[in-house]
């Protein structure tokens, strides 16, 4: 396999005094799809702000691209090149869908126009509604929006947060094969899935947490034929 | 031990600019009776607290006065409602006197105050009756009035329009105006239409005076004012320019002038290298004379006992004593004499409800300077 | 026509409320609390074209220009000692903590420069008498113009430029703006550097217009806030339009009410108005 | 000795007050989230309601109806409430943001009205004629005894705040300060809940205002400047811990121990000719204090601390 | 039981909901879907009485409702969940369900005041049913943890909770599933059947999991743009053209077909 993108390893920490993840290791390789299922509450969101920086992160280190980031601020990582749709509040409810997109780029400094359009080509319906604003839209439309603002980066590194949740089941597996196609181009990319079964289809690799622990990791196909995991997480 | 005076003065808020002048009158009598060898013997300290023109602020600080600095007797407060409210609140409780120098509402005259309240300034119903006299000499016929909305410019204003009914004049129109406004070119639009030739300006210049007058000249409304005793202040002439208000005249309380008040003047000149042209300076140096003359002829800090002295030391009979004479004065009361005290602002007699009746001076402006024309 | 000269004064006290109005909408839509301390900043503003031009006889444009570098800069400073702390804290806390800071100018300012009185210039200035019987005064002519400009700055670097819809980004979810690579903390420095322009720019108008006195700042800043929220608090847009409309209602009342309520009027019409319109005047931002 | 005693009996008859009118506002903000900026209104109208009320003699205002204090408390709780409920129907379902300018604006125009209502109130001249029961009663002590009394009074509105933030009234306050559009969806009127809170916060600062007018005898619309009617209160609060009663209460003594105690500060350390600038001074570490509590106490003294459902 | 005749919604131009009719019978499960923005969300928002309709009427048990506030309809049995969790973040887990249960003595100013002792029993028993309805769901470990602090899924499946601590008539349901561990989320759609089959409840969800929707509903009403595309039950709609076009999209299809 090829070079190790992202590192975490052996993370402790949480958002207060109380530790949510305990020694937590994870790792995404170059070109990489990895999915982190597992039950509500297990940490899997958690585990995506550790290495943004939005933690308390009391033990282990999570190093990019052989740097350490573990204590570098936000604009620091994303300047690296690595990208992150939250699962919730991921879009500027008032900036108009175009600006939403136009700040996705904020720390590029080259022409965006390509990728803006590319981006509209994705989302049709974004196409539509560029110039409301992001708080009016659906939620699924939002989610696109979410999704294409961090598009706009030409990231080396995506995290989603559940990109496909609220999707319709046309959008879900257009996000998915967006998964794909960027992933084709080379870009890591680390994904907490509900929708298990496809994105363990697709995934290169699999996490599954809980607790705030590993308890699984594996191929994305042999989690999937895992009867355990399949019972315990992903509905049978 | 030394000896306390209270001094309650709006340090902060909306009156600050006029407060500085007039607390020096009160330190000036306090260092002259000092060198005299202070009262009773003692070292007179005159402490100072900040009323911030606020009720609550003011009870608090005359509070701190009577039970925490051991205040015998205080100056102040300056404005008739704080004076009202440090007076029921704190004072006559305390059996505190208190001078107030400028408190000029006649409300002050009715307080139930067991005697404990005094003021060395005259009711507003005098001034307004010697404004309209003025006027009506001046040839001030036809006015326009725009008066501060507090105590002091509501009852002023009223009492002046009540004597130009009987003087004859005209009131074209009055208003009231808002200290914290920043343009006042709406009343002043207003008054104007009425066609008046003289603005009657009731208030102060740090409340909004000066941009009255600057907006009446500036905007053509009016040329000519007619101001009462809280305009008087060299900052008006200062900042509007004297030859913008040539020909403008106003009123203030005011003593008749002897030799001691002159040299008053002087003294004050002379220790703060200004003129007390600013109103209420006179005032509270007599407040704070009177005081400590009560106390001297009391033999007592209680205050009951330098209450009941207030009238002694400063009404007739006696040898009278004025500005500048508190060494003077002291060896008549020890030499068991009565002595009357005549003020730098007037005779300072004291009625049955601690007011003094009041004498008042014309004053105009004259090329930059606020020139006295005569004292009445 | 005397209405309409009416209307122009309100123009012009609309316009320094305006300018005051714009500085609070902006701080409150980046860091979402009502800055007491802007009245105060607002008087720094003044007093430093007060020393600058009037102490040091230097010309005005250059006083002006010294005087919103001074303000923006001592805001900035505010900010990394006080206000940064608070950056996790409720709002309301900030609110508070800005109203310690307007006490802790304004002594300074009396400390500084004393309680009296002040203006640039001394004696008068005659107006200029122009179509339908209308006046003006050449400072009045500085006021709108520099307010007109002013705003028209504004408006081009909230829409044109990277930094200004970063801020309002930074408005909408701080959070995200970071994971989007937005240095909050840079676009909070140009928030109060603006803010703090714009206060000592409506203080300057307000001095030319009127006087310069300790006080000046605090007492508009009551009209000053409620021409941000009539406006559509956080819309700094709306603003402008707020303070017109309470410029120019307090001027024209005194003609149909006694001026002892003038200051109520200002107020009435904006209950009215936010009751008939409860959003403002322009939508502001939705909570 | 006696003069000391004198100014605690001033001081905490006045943090008392004030501990009232904190109360109030920790009713409407810290349960409910109304940003009320408006206080000095409900504080002036209480205060001349029972003023009214209460006075004696001949008036050259309302008054004169010499009904005995207790009385002139409910009346001005009953005014303050019912103009509390005016004006909530007409603000409360503004915006946050919103209803903070209309309270002050309404607040503003209330204090004019005050201030220019000659026949009513006695305008700027002040109201005159209230009487001070306890003087006549309990002359010399009565200082003391009218402290106690605030503290009573205080003691009574802090039970009923607390029981009521402590109660499912209190959660569903909460509840819609949280987010008013999920609280309505289940089912609970959130108007009318608003409005019950405002009007109990505004009744309690009524109540505040009628004891402030029995203890200095004399009321002016200078008392109820908003600057110690009604942002000392905010400041007070947050201070204290809004959300929390007991914070609320600790916050009016702290800030008002802060107001009144620096004075001694600055003319401590000042020779007495700068009496002016010792003014200055004393705002001036004000401001500093007020800075040090909020960083090192950001949540309030005592942060809001929310009763929670035991466990069994 | 609730009949929806020709309702629209607009906000400035956007026809979000435009003449939508259908009805919701008693003692169903209807599943809405549709696709993103298909005006899904504004159609329970405007049965729910978050805002009113543009035009059009809502007719419930018979009765005109149309335009009623939320907290009336509350009354009326229409409860709701949203989709992007409403939970009051400073209040925790549980405190966000024992809020619900309407006409509390203790929401009586007076009585909280003057009869304590009642008050406190009836929390007692409130505080019990909450804590069940945490244990079904649950979520148990998190009773004291504010709300706001929860993970995305646990927020979705507290605003679920909060439909279950009160006697509801219907309950809209805007997708539930979304974010939710799928081993749970069997377990919710057979708690949803539970309730439907013993205490009678009516339920409309709006779900883009098609499992969920095959597995439960019937009828399925698909949205479209506002208007109603086609309904029936999930068979037909499923084996719609327009549908397949619009919101399953063709690999869906294969999918789902695959699976049946
Ligand atoms: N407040 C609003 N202002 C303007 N447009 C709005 C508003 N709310 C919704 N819309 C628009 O109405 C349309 C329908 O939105 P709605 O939320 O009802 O969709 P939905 O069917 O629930 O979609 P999803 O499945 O993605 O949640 C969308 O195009 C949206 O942009
Ligand atoms: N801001 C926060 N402060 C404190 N605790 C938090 C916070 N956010 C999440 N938690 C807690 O951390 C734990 C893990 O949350 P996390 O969001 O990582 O879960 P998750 O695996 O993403 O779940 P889901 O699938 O429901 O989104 C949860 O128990 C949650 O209560
Ligand atoms: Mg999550
Ligand atoms: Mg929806």
């Amino acid at each position: 396999m090829s070079d190790v993108l992202l590192t975490i390893e052996n993370v402790t920490g949480g958002y207060g005094e109380a530790d949510i993840l305990f020694d937590l290791n994870m790792k995404v390789h170059d070109g990489e799809v990895v999915v982190i299922v597992g039950p509500n509450g297990a940490g899997k969101s958690t585990a995506m702000k550790s290495v943004f920086g939005l933690l308390k992160i009391r033990g282990g280190t999570i190093t990019y691209d052989g740097h350490d980031i573990t204590h570098d601020t936000s604009d620091a990582i994303v300047r690296r090149g690595i990208c992150y749709v939250p699962q919730t509040n991921n879009v500027f409810p008032t900036l108009t869908v175009h600006e939403n997109l136009e700040m996705g780029a904020f720390v590029r400094k080259d022409d965006i126009s390509d990728s803006l359009d590319r981006i509209y080509e994705f989302f049709p319906p974004l196409k539509e509604k560029r110039k409301l604003p992001a708080g009016t839209l659906s939620g699924g439309q939002r989610q696109m929006v979410a999704m294409g603002k961090a598009l706009m980066l030409d990231p080396k590194l995506l995290l989603l947060d559940e990109p496909t949740a609220g999707l319709s089941p046309k959008y879900m597996d257009q996000i998915f094969s967006i998964v794909k196609q960027i992933n084709e181009l080379g870009i890591g990319i680390l994904m907490v899935e509900q929708n298990a079964k496809q994105a363990l289809g697709l995934a290169d690799r699999g996490y599954v947490l809980a607790s705030g622990k590993n308890r699984y990791e594996d191929t994305g196909a042999n989690l999937l034929a895992n009867r355990e995991v399949a019972e315990m997480f992903l509905g049978g | 031990d030394d000896i306390k005076i209270g001094a309650l003065m709006p340090l902060t808020g909306q009156l600050q600019e006029l407060t500085p002048p007039i607390l020096n009158g009160a330190k000036l009598a306090v260092e002259e009776a000092n060198a005299a060898g202070g009262v009773m013997g003692n070292t007179v300290i005159l402490e100072v607290k900040d009323t911030q023109l606020n009720p609550t602020v003011a009870n608090d600080a005359a509070q701190k006065l009577v039970s925490v600095d051991g205040a015998v007797a205080s100056v102040g407060p300056l404005a008739s409602g704080i004076t009202a409210a440090v007076a029921n609140t704190v004072t006559i409780n305390a059996k505190h006197p208190i001078v107030s120098p400028s408190a000029t509402a006649p409300t002050i005259t009715d307080l139930d105050d067991n005697d404990f309240v005094f003021r060395t300034t005259a009711s507003d119903a005098y001034q307004g009756v010697a404004l309209a006299q003025l006027m009506a000499e001046k040839g001030s016929n036809k006015v326009a009035v725009i008066f501060v909305n507090n105590d002091y410019g509501v009852g002023l204003a009223k009492s002046l329009e009540d004597a130009m009914a009987l003087t004859g004049g005209t009131v074209t129109g009055s208003a009231a105006y808002e200290p914290k406004a920043t343009s006042y070119r709406g009343e002043l639009s207003k008054l104007a239409e009425g066609g008046a030739e003289e603005l009657v300006v009731v208030g102060y210049p740090a409340d909004g005076g000066i941009d009255i007058v600057r907006q009446a000249l500036e905007e053509g409304f009016f040329s000519k004012f007619v101001f009462t005793d809280g305009m008087k202040a060299q900052g008006l002439i200062d900042n509007i320019g004297g030859a913008n208000l040539a020909g403008s005249y106003g009123t203030a309380p005011r003593g008749v002038e002897t030799e001691a008040s002159k040299g008053f003047a002087k003294m004050y000149s002379d220790k703060f290298g200004a003129d007390p042209s600013g109103p209420y300076i006179h005032n509270n140096y007599d407040a704070a004379m009177i005081l400590m003359l009560a106390i001297e002829k009391a033999k007592s800090t209680d205050g009951t006992a330098i209450r009941d002295a207030m009238r002694a030391v400063a009404s007739a009979p006696g040898d009278i004593v004025g500005p500048g004479e508190f060494a003077k004065a002291k060896e008549l009361i020890a030499a068991g004499k009565d002595i009357n005290y005549e003020g730098a602002a007037g005779s300072q007699d004291f009625d049955q409800n601690g007011d003094v009746a009041g004498t008042f001076e014309h004053w105009e402006v004259e090329g930059d300077a606020l020139v006295t024309v005569k004292i009445f | 026509m005397e209405i309409l000269q009416l209307v122009l004064y309100g123009t012009i006290l609309g316009s320094i409320l305006a300018l005051g109005a714009v500085g609070v909408s902006l701080t409150f839509g980046i860091l979402r609390f009502a800055n007491f301390s802007h009245g105060d900043l607002m008087t720094i503003g003044a007093y430093v074209v007060f020393v600058v031009f009037t102490v040091m006889k230097l010309p005005l444009w250059l006083a002006i220009i010294v005087s919103l570098a001074v303000t923006a800069a001592l805001t900035a400073i505010i900010d990394k000692l006080i206000y940064r702390n608070f950056r996790n804290s409720d709002p309301v806390i900030l609110l508070i903590s800005s109203f310690g800071m307007a006490l802790i100018l304004r002594s300074l300012i009396q400390l500084i420069w004393g309680p009296s009185t002040q203006v640039y210039e001394k004696g008068i200035q005659l107006a200029i008498k122009f179509g339908g019987g209308l006046r003006i005064k050449p400072d009045q002519i500085i006021i709108l113009v520099g307010t007109v400009l002013l705003i028209i700055a504004l408006h081009l670097f909230l829409r044109k430029t990277k930094m200004g819809k970063a801020m309002r980004a930074v408005a909408d979810n701080a959070e995200l703006a970071r994971l989007t690579g937005i240095n909050t903390e840079k676009v909070i420095l140009c928030t109060w550097l603006m803010g703090g322009a714009l206060a000592a720019a409506a203080g300057i108008f307000l001095g030319l217009d009127t006087r310069v006195f300790p006080e000046m700042g605090w007492n508009i800043l009551l009209p000053v806030f409620a021409a941000a929220i009539l406006g559509g608090i956080g819309n700094p847009y709306g603003a402008i339009a707020g303070g017109l409309v309470i410029g120019i209602s307090q001027e024209l009342s005194t003609q149909f009410i006694d001026p002892s309520y003038k200051p109520a009027v200002a107020f009435a019409i904006m209950v009215v108005i936010l009751i008939v319109r409860p959003t403002g005047i322009f939508a502001g931002r939705s909570s | 000795m006696e003069g000391l005693i004198n100014f605690g009996i001033l001081f905490l008859t006045m943090a008392g007050i004030y501990g009232i009118l904190s109360l109030g506002l920790n009713v409407q903000w810290g349960f409910t989230g109304m940003l009320n900026v408006g206080i000095a209104a409900f504080f002036a109208v209480g205060a001349y309601s029972s003023a009214i009320v209460t006075s004696v003699g001949d008036l050259p205002h309302w008054g004169g109806i010499g009904a005995p204090m207790i009385i002139g408390f409910a009346a001005a709780m009953i005014v303050s409430g019912i103009m509390a409920f005016f004006v909530g129907l007409i603000t409360l379902n503004l915006r946050s943001d919103y209803l903070a300018i209309a309270s002050i604006g309404i607040a503003e125009i209330i204090r004019l009205v005050l201030k220019n209502e000659e026949w009513m109130t006695g305008g700027v001249n002040g109201f005159t004629g209230i009487s001070g029961k306890f003087n006549n009663i309990f002359d010399g002590g009565h200082a003391l005894l009218y402290m106690i009394m605030v503290m009573v009074v205080l003691g009574i509105a802090y039970f009923l705040c607390e029981r009521a933030y402590k109660s499912p009234w209190g959660r569903v306050q909460r509840a819609i300060r949280e987010n008013e559009i999920a609280a309505r969806a289940m089912g609970k009127n959130s108007l009318s809940f608003r409005l019950q809170s405002f009007v109990l916060g505004s009744a309690i600062m009524g109540l505040g205002g009628a004891v402030y007018t029995h203890f200095t005898g004399f009321i002016s619309p200078e008392a109820f400047d908003p600057l110690l009617a009604t942002f000392l209160i905010w400041v007070m609060l947050i201070a204290g811990g809004s959300g929390n009663n007991k914070g609320a209460i600790l916050g009016a003594f702290i800030i008002w121990g802060v107001w009144s105690g620096t004075e001694f500060i600055t003319s401590s350390i000042l020779p007495a000719d700068m009496a002016t600038q010792g003014a200055y001074l004393r705002v001036l570490f004000i401001g500093i204090l007020l800075q040090a509590i909020l960083l090192t106490r950001p949540q309030g003294l005592l942060p809001e601390n929310a009763p929670q459902p035991d466990k069994d | 039981m609730i009949s929806i005749q020709s309702l629209s919604k607009s906000f400035g131009g956007v026809k979000a909901v435009n003449g939508c009719s259908f009805d919701i019978e008693q003692g169903t499960i209807t599943g809405l879907i549709g696709p993103n923005g298909a005006g899904k969300t504004t159609l329970f928002n405007m049965i729910a009485g978050a805002f009113a309709p543009t035009s059009g009427k809502i007719i419930y048990q018979g009765q005109d409702v149309t335009g009623l506030r939320a907290d009336q309809l509350f009354h009326k049995g229409i409860v709701r969940t949203f989709q992007i969790p409403h939970e009051f973040e400073r209040m925790t887990a549980l405190e966000n369900l024992m809020m619900v249960p309407p006409g509390q003595n203790g929401e009586n100013l007076f009585r909280t005041w003057f009869s304590w002792a009642g008050v406190r029993n009836q929390e007692r028993e409130v505080r019990k049913k909450g804590e069940e309805v945490l244990e079904f769901l649950q979520l148990t470990h998190i009773r004291d943890e504010l709300a706001g602090n929860l993970s995305g899924g646990q927020k979705k499946l507290l605003e679920l909770g909060r439909t279950m601590m009160t006697e509801a008539k219907v309950v809209l349901l805007d997708e539930p599933g979304a974010g939710v561990n799928r081993t749970l989320l069997a377990k919710l759609a057979e708690m949803i059947k539970q309730l439907r089959d013993e205490r009678g409840y009516t339920f409309a969800l709006i779900e883009h999991d098609m499992d969920l929707i095959a597995h439960l509903c019937d009828p399925v009403v698909c949205m479209a743009q506002g208007a109603v595309l086609c309904q029936g039950d999930f068979e037909s709609v499923r084996s719609n053209e327009e549908v397949l076009e619009a919101y399953l999209g063709s690999s869906a299809h294969q999918e789902t077909e695959g699976k049946a």
